[in-house]
């Protein structure tokens, strides 16, 4: 993602041979800094249980290297996974006390970056295994023409078929479509809308007949959540879809739904 | 002739979508002679109808197509009842606007849609996908509409809480934090001093 | 057994206009048997196989539904118009980890990929390949991704048990890296409800 384009530059392109010639590093594109492991370790013919750290962490840094030289943009990924090998290095460069037993958590210092790039490759291989498939509408092909004797009845009965991701888009190209100004929005902001919290009142009412205040915000007693939640407990109640008491002073604050769910469905 | 054309064939009449000529087999298969293509379609008819199978190959109007055995049709027609239902873009708009927007008045789904939504409402109320909550307090009393249980069932959603926000869609491409980070000095021959020259710099 | 129930069957899958289960096909036929309609099915699968045709009858995510061979295509895509999805190696990669590790957020995808992955994720779900299952229970309430009907069918799998099998891992530690996090609370009956058994646990 990140080195798609090929230089422009006539004078680097000197440069770019020598590397062809000592490292054989190509500059192909690297989905990411595991990516680019993977190829380190395969190209110096390694085994990834015992990758040298040495030789990768350098191998790595020049391809970093030659990336900026060439002017092409180095994701932050890359330069966290170099803090990664700098780390591991500076770790295995450490003196080891052999008097003492080792530590428990004292394991290998590449292991956990050998599971990681293990996984990865498990899956980068599977990934090429259903990409290699017959795919549908590449070399596969169904029956386009519709049967004469169904054309005729349209079906509105069935089971539904639809995704969350098609409401939400619907949603969005909705919203796009609107002027500005027309769109209100109870309460924008990062984190808590009162519409969500309303959401979140209706569908506990929709299990059960009475829920305490408390409830709604014991999990995230934050000044914004209480009063969100106080705000969409208001503007439920002015539409009359709740009824809120409480029995004593400061005593819990109840609410019902206003209408029986029974007789509110119709 | 090549064994394997009346498999080609029967490939293409089967992905097309109307009847296809004779002429225009020929034209698709140029590497093969009209007389091969006509002794192959008619090994084709005859092998379908030895095999006695649910549909057969025919020459209609002029061209090859795929039919089903009228003998069948009793039992096709009944799955017009149970093949899914295609949500209708105003249904599904509709739908989101309620489900994004509850609790809401008729009228404001219809300010929002641009258009009058009684009949899309009436059938996801009928679907039980949409119900009501209650009546506004105002002048009118409008009823109030919310989505029900089953529209959580429907999408698999926990709770009304679990419905993605489209804040949270679109942030998905959005540039995440780390590459808008100023990018740190990174000096490799300086960070491993002990690996000796990098072979260029 | 009826000796017509090979072909209504098949005039049913041939007509349907996506796969049709063995449940749904019981239920349309509810004169026959259980057990006679898997029969038949398999006798189905085995004659177009002997027959040696252009299509073939599979069973696809959970329905069956007749298809070209493969080894066709050439010839199919003469006079069918194709836009074949083109799947980046990213693309794939992310997809096989939704796949296989589904129900999963992006920020376990991340972890395992080591690149940001919002922009595949959405391409991903816009070809309705990857679908969004819910929120996870933790901080921040993550969204849940899991994959489709559409990816079976368009990657011709019958069920996600039918993924190729990952290839074991010669691990230092046998305990592969997921599982050595905490559990997080997820609850994955209730936001898989329709997918099946993944193909390990």
């Amino acid at each position: 993602m990140n080195t798609e384009t090929y230089p422009h530059s006539e004078e680097k392109l000197p440069l770019l041979d020598g590397l062809h010639e000592q490292y054989n590093i190509h500059l192909d594109t690297f989905d990411g800094p595991m990516d680019l492991l993977l190829h380190l370790i395969r190209k110096n013919e390694l085994d990834i249980c015992a990758i040298s750290i040495a030789v990768i962490t350098r191998q790595y840094l020049a391809y970093i290297k030659l990336l900026k030289e060439l002017n092409l943009e180095v994701a932050g990924e890359f330069l966290v996974m170099a803090a990664t090998l700098l780390q591991i290095k500076s770790r295995q460069l450490l003196p080891q006390d052999e008097q003492e037993e080792p530590e428990p958590e004292e394991e290998d210092p590449r292991s956990e970056l050998v599971r990681r790039l293990q996984e990865y490759q498990q899956y980068k291989e599977a990934g090429m295994l259903i990409g290699a498939r017959a795919l549908l509408g590449r070399e596969v092909f169904l029956r386009t023409a519709a049967e004469p004797v169904l054309v005729a009845a349209q079906n509105t009965e069935g089971p539904l078929e639809v995704s969350l991701f098609e409401l939400v888009d619907a949603f969005r190209a909705l919203l796009q479509s609107i002027p500005e100004e027309q769109f209100h929005d109870v309460a924008p902001g990062d984190s808590l809308s009162i519409a969500d919290c309303i959401n979140e009142i209706l569908s506990l009412l929709q299990e059960r007949e009475t829920v305490q205040f408390d409830e709604l915000v014991r999990d995230e007693l934050t000044r914004e959540r209480i009063i969100v939640t106080f705000l969409a407990l208001l503007e439920l109640c002015r539409l009359k879809l709740i009824r809120i008491f409480q029995v004593d002073h400061h005593g819990p604050i109840w609410f019902v739904p206003a209408v029986a769910m029974s007789s509110a469905e119709v | 002739m090549n064994s394997e054309l009346p498999a080609i064939i029967e490939s293409l009449v089967f992905t097309a979508d109307s009847a296809l000529s004779t002429d225009r087999i020929c034209e698709l298969l140029p590497e093969f002679d009209r007389n091969e293509i006509k002794t192959a379609l008619s090994e084709l008819v005859e092998s379908h109808r030895r095999r006695g199978g649910g549909f057969e190959i025919v020459e209609v109007a002029g061209g090859w197509h795929f039919r089903t055995l009228p003998a069948l049709h009793g039992y096709i027609t009944r799955h017009i009842k149970t093949r899914p239902a295609k949500f209708s873009q105003s249904s599904l708009e509709t739908l989101a606007i309620v489900a994004y927007r509850q609790p809401i008045t008729r009228a404001e789904v219809e300010h929002l849609r641009g258009v009058d939504c009684g009949g899309v409402l009436k059938s996801l109320l009928e679907k039980h996908l949409v119900r009501i909550l209650g009546k506004k307090d105002i002048p009118g009393r409008p009823l109030i509409y919310g989505t029900s249980k089953e529209f959580l069932e429907v999408f698999g959603l926990k709770d009304l809480k679990s419905l993605p926000t489209l804040r949270e869609i679109q942030a998905l491409d959005e540039v995440p934090l780390f590459e808008r980070q100023e990018e740190l000095p990174l000096e490799p021959e300086k960070a491993v001093p002990t690996e000796g020259e990098l072979p260029f710099s």
